[in-house]
């Protein structure tokens, strides 16, 4: 019922554009828009100016407002109604607008989604995909600073997605559209100035599942996710300038999760620096530690990790907000710690 | 309405009624785990009210929703196999009693989260009118779900999308052993429909009739495109909450003066009256309806367990 | 009511109107980052509904709290402090423009999740219930908040449990973008009060005695002991939701007819006529006003920023 | 505001009694109910017939109906308005049927009650315990049998515990009463009928945060909670008879986390073994051995895990559910597989 339905309306041109990473989101919804009739897009405000952050522009115009459709302020219900919507021939794609209102739907996250098809014995798909747009720097404040990318990864039956470029935006995200099993895709709202190049069209589809290595080195490898991954390529080349050749893997998948990718760039180089904008009490990184350990990793070289303090919120402070969330000088200042120069 | 189809209304409460009365009994004798929440006393509400669907209707339950996927047309075999956790079961025993579900019936859900199916109900009937279908969608649920946000979440979307869908309240009085006027304010809870600009109608839910009428106005108002309705069925359930419940929180009397409006013996009064069904072939039809109880709960007890490998196929579809 | 008390709700409501208007200065300017909501145009429902509430009351409001926390009577230098994130604020600079909050004046939170105020204003007053105590509870949100299930919930809850709490709907036509037509499937919000067995009242939300007066018998109701009340205010916010939204969605022709019936410019125009404050006068004011707002914007800016050692303290109590 | 109030009724006399686990959490609940009047206890049915579980009886009789308080059903709704009494003066305790429906209020419980402090400046404190009861092998099905333990631990401003035995639910279910800040305390409904000793009375609370080592050993560390910590006893029992000497350690404490006790144990058996009815990744399994790791830890032994499979969900198939959640023979089999035996 839920597999898709390809639309009369032709793929896009293929080909490496330069976007910014909102552009990124734009086109990639657009792109599936288009491609399948059955694909709709709903949230608060996504139809109208654009969205809260402009991330819509144009699609209510091109698709119109029964495709791209307001909700009223009711997230663990209109989450409710994408799941009706998945398992009778739609699939939806649901805008949170700041990843802290994702436990205002949590019961429809935790106990429905992932768990609608296996409790009816297979009897049905559920592709749904959930944008939720969240992380720190923009002093919103303790109540809408989170990234909320690893609330969801410990559910069987979900899927988890994150996006740290407007290339793997595109990618992933179209990827996760095209998913039949509900998937969280965590966007962060500090990027989507941010401008790179994007393989648009089909052939810019990703694995699902995927962690990518965005740039190849051989003295440690930084794992991270959204913007920290932003940051660790910045951290990588203030390192260059040191002759310290940092890897950085993306992670693009929390669940299912690439430990064998970070394994192998781990195998490279030894070391391993994790860079996250969360607590790291039960985060991906510590569930990376743990795999690795688990497969066997021995640790000569103790793993570093950059995160938020464990003993401390986002507050609205700019100055506070600066001095928790890690920068790219941080990043970079662990890593020589981790190759001990 | 006619005769055929009282007599036919007539013989699936009964089979919900012995249906659930076996489950009890199955339950005690620990072939049943877990937990049950039966519907006797029920049966006019779910029977009343499915029997106005349409096959491409949509239809969401709850946890207390035996009585309304056997209206939907399951099979006792399949029910009891689910409640057994055998792969006899509609859903191969995954579910359990909480969750039976058909799909190829329509049944797209059975919650076990009070009030986690009515946006869920509200999405199936969106679906269906994007889709260009006039298919509706009906949606069960109990007197304490109403107090809920999802409740309102739900009536408030449909009520502005004019979705198709019918809010069908089970009013049994209690929530667990919580008694309405403890935890609601108002007398009709039909009354709520008015927060969210909709029709909101209270029907007598020991009278078929009566169900099944207000339902089929509610659906061809739907698809009419005229948007939801929210129904009050006055109804009382019999056992306990779930399990080994005795429900002594019950006004003394009440129960006895609930059975004394039995839907089964309402409607078979009419018959009776009718010259439609008289006492000896209503009990006739007990005694058949009895058999075919037993037999199917035997049947379902043959099969199999369901193996770990199968049901990781049910995590994902890949 | 006596002309003094007219004279002290005339001079707040410019005061909130100036350190509105100078909020979105400092914003532009980049002196206050993140976000701002701002209340320009809904001054008479902050200033009536609040000049009600007794020392010892308990009051809720949201992230467009500016004029409520000032009206509550917090000090601009507090506000402008807190938006600035630096100590001088009221919780400072932790919360931020979203959370005015100030513990001494009962203002126990400032909610930047739609709707999560109304069930801890709930709790409020049902503590002071719990504890012998007869001060209620008043908690402010927007019409869109009526559309979330804590809406619901906590009517409910207040209603069963006959809690002194007044729930003030600030209905300013719109919840973020979106018109309250098309996300709300009735005309008077206040006749949701229905759903909870409780009393609706919409009054004028640009007539500061309206609100004053309805808000006063809510109180009265609810110390009495016979529940809660639900008002609705019907108001207009002259800014965009936030930061720098323009608005465009607006009806054209919309902003300025409101205009035409600013609580500020009604108010004085009753003043003038009563011979309590000529034009002259309320030119002085409004002059002396932004003086007093210049002043704690720049006296607010002085202070230092906290440190992260000061706000550990602020994560656990232990 | 919320500092406890000393009520006029005597404290009960202390000493060891034997107590189900049922029995420990009644007896907990009456004894801070009697020793503060601020106190009180609220949730669905909580005050008739002694509660769904029965953990309750009695005590409505005892306190009366407003301090024992039926709720409608709207668990977002009345965890918010424990979060009101408590900024005022009062001690919420709040039950949840089933750790399940904490989804179902988590806005309360992740935006509102661990920031509600912090957000302020430090202007209140927020006393409110939250009782979870949660766990499998109750036959109930893919939404009502989840422990819910570790889904909360990431949150600062939070407390997090659980109980494993009656005497730790008596004594860190009081603890937790006591602490004057939000603490989701979680209870197995899989263990109420089990009994043991309770050292009643207020020196049987136990500090705040601490693990506890149930039974010594030295060959190798099983670290538990709730059901599994029962079953890691049963499984040292049999351990024993093979001449293999377990050390349980129970993780009475999640949040904070006390990674110093298993440390410490570790260093002794030098051998790790961790048994969770939870999926390991984003656990507090995994969270454990990311922070021993960190800690410098180097695995000379790899670290073992029992828990529930990644990529599965709990089915209502009594059969399956059994092969599912870890058995006291699993545990063993591990802890062999660990010591190399
Ligand atoms: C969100 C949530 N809270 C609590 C429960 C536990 N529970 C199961 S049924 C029930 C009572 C529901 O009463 P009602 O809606 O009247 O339905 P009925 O059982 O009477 O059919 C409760 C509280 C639940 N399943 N989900
Ligand atoms: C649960 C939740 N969903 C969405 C938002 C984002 N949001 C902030 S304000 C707002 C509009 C609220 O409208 P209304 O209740 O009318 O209040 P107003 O802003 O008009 O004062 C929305 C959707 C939020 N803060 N919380
Ligand atoms: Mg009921
Ligand atoms: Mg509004």
């Amino acid at each position: 019922m839920s597999t898709r339905t390809e639309g009369a309306v032709a793929e896009p041109e293929a080909g490496t554009v330069e976007l910014s990473y909102r552009e990124a989101i734009n086109a990639a919804l657009a792109d599936e828009l288009a491609s399948d009739p059955t694909t709709l897009l709903m949230g608060e405000d996504v139809a109208t100016a654009g969205g809260v952050f402009k991330t819509n522009e144009g699609l209510s115009d091109t698709f119109g407002t029964d495709r791209i459709r307001n909700t009223p302020i009711c997230e663990n219900g209109f989450m409710g109604v994408a799941l009706g919507m998945a398992v009778t021939g739609l699939r939806p794609i649901v805008e949170i607008m700041f990843s802290d209102f994702l436990p205002t739907a949590a019961d429809a996250i935790v106990n429905e989604l992932p768990k609608f098809r296996f409790m009816s014995g297979g009897q049905c798909e559920v592709p749904v995909t959930v944008r939720a747009i969240g992380g720190g720097t923009g002093r919103f404040g303790t109540q809408h600073s989170a990234t909320g990318e690893s609330w969801y990864m410990g559910l069987p039956g979900l899927k988890v997605a994150t996006a740290g470029t407007p290339g793997s935006a595109y990618s992933v995200l179209r990827a996760a559209i095209r998913s039949n099993d509900p998937v969280i895709f965590f966007e962060h709202k500090g990027l989507y100035g941010r401008k790179g190049p994007v393989v648009r069209g089909d052939g810019g589809i990703s694995p699902l599942g995927d962690a990518a290595v965005l740039r190849e080195g051989s003295d440690v490898t930084i794992v991270a996710t959204l913007l920290m991954l932003d940051r660790a390529l910045a951290a990588a080349e203030q390192l260059a300038g040191d002759g310290i050749d940092a890897e950085v893997v993306e992670l693009r998948w929390l669940r299912p999760f690439d430990v064998d990718s970070v394994q192998a760039s781990l195998a490279k180089t030894k070391r391993l620096l994790i860079a996250e904008e969360q607590v790291h009490v039960a985060g991906w990184g510590a569930s990376l530690i743990s795999e690795l350990t688990l497969r066997g990793w021995r640790w000569d070289n103790a793993p570093h990790v950059v995160s938020l303090p464990d003993h401390l919120l986002i507050p609205y402070s700019p100055s506070l907000e600066d001095a928790l969330i890690p920068s790219a000088e941080r990043i970079a200042a662990e890593a020589r710690a981790a190759v001990g120069k | 309405m006619s005769g055929d189809r009282r007599l036919t209304w007539y013989r699936q409460m009964v089979e919900i009624r012995l249906f659930e009365d076996k489950v009890q009994e199955l339950f005690m004798q620990g072939r049943i785990e877990g937990t049950t929440h039966l519907c006797q006393g029920q049966e006019a509400v779910s029977v009343g009210a499915v029997s106005a669907l349409r096959d491409d209707d949509y239809l969401t339950i709850t946890y207390r929703g035996h009585g309304h996927a056997l209206a939907r047309g399951m099979s006792m075999t399949a029910a009891f196999g689910e409640l057994m956790g055998l792969t006899s079961g509609c859903c191969r025993g995954v579910g359990g009693s909480m969750h039976l579900t058909d799909f190829s019936r329509g049944l797209i859900g059975a919650f076990a989260i009070v009030g986690a199916g009515l946006p869920v109900a509200v999405g199936a009937a969106m679906s269906s009118k994007l889709r260009g279908s006039d298919a509706a969608a009906l949606t069960f649920f109990g007197d304490g779900a109403t107090n809920i946000g999802t409740f309102h979440e739900a009536l408030n979307m449909a009520s502005v999308w004019k979705a198709p869908v019918v809010f069908v309240i089970e009013n049994n009085l209690y929530g667990e052993y919580s008694p309405v006027r403890d935890t609601t304010p108002v007398d009709d809870l039909a009354d709520r429909a008015k927060a969210h600009g909709m029709p909101g109608v209270v029907v007598d839910g020991q009278d078929i009739g009566a169900v099944h009428q207000a339902v089929s106005e509610a659906l061809a108002r739907g698809r009419a495109g005229d948007g939801p309705t929210l129904i009050e069925a006055k109804t009382y359930r019999y056992r306990g909450h779930s399990r080994t419940d005795p429900a002594k929180y019950r006004k003394p009397g009440e129960l006895e003066q609930w059975r004394e409006r039995d839907p089964i013996t309402l409607l078979g009064a009419e018959l009776a009256a009718a010259g439609l069904l008289d006492e000896a072939a209503q009990k006739a039809l007990h005694d058949e309806v009895q058999q075919q109880v037993d037999d199917a709960a035997d049947e379902a007890a043959q099969a199999p367990v369901i193996t770990l490998e199968e049901v990781e196929d049910y995590v994902y579809a890949h």
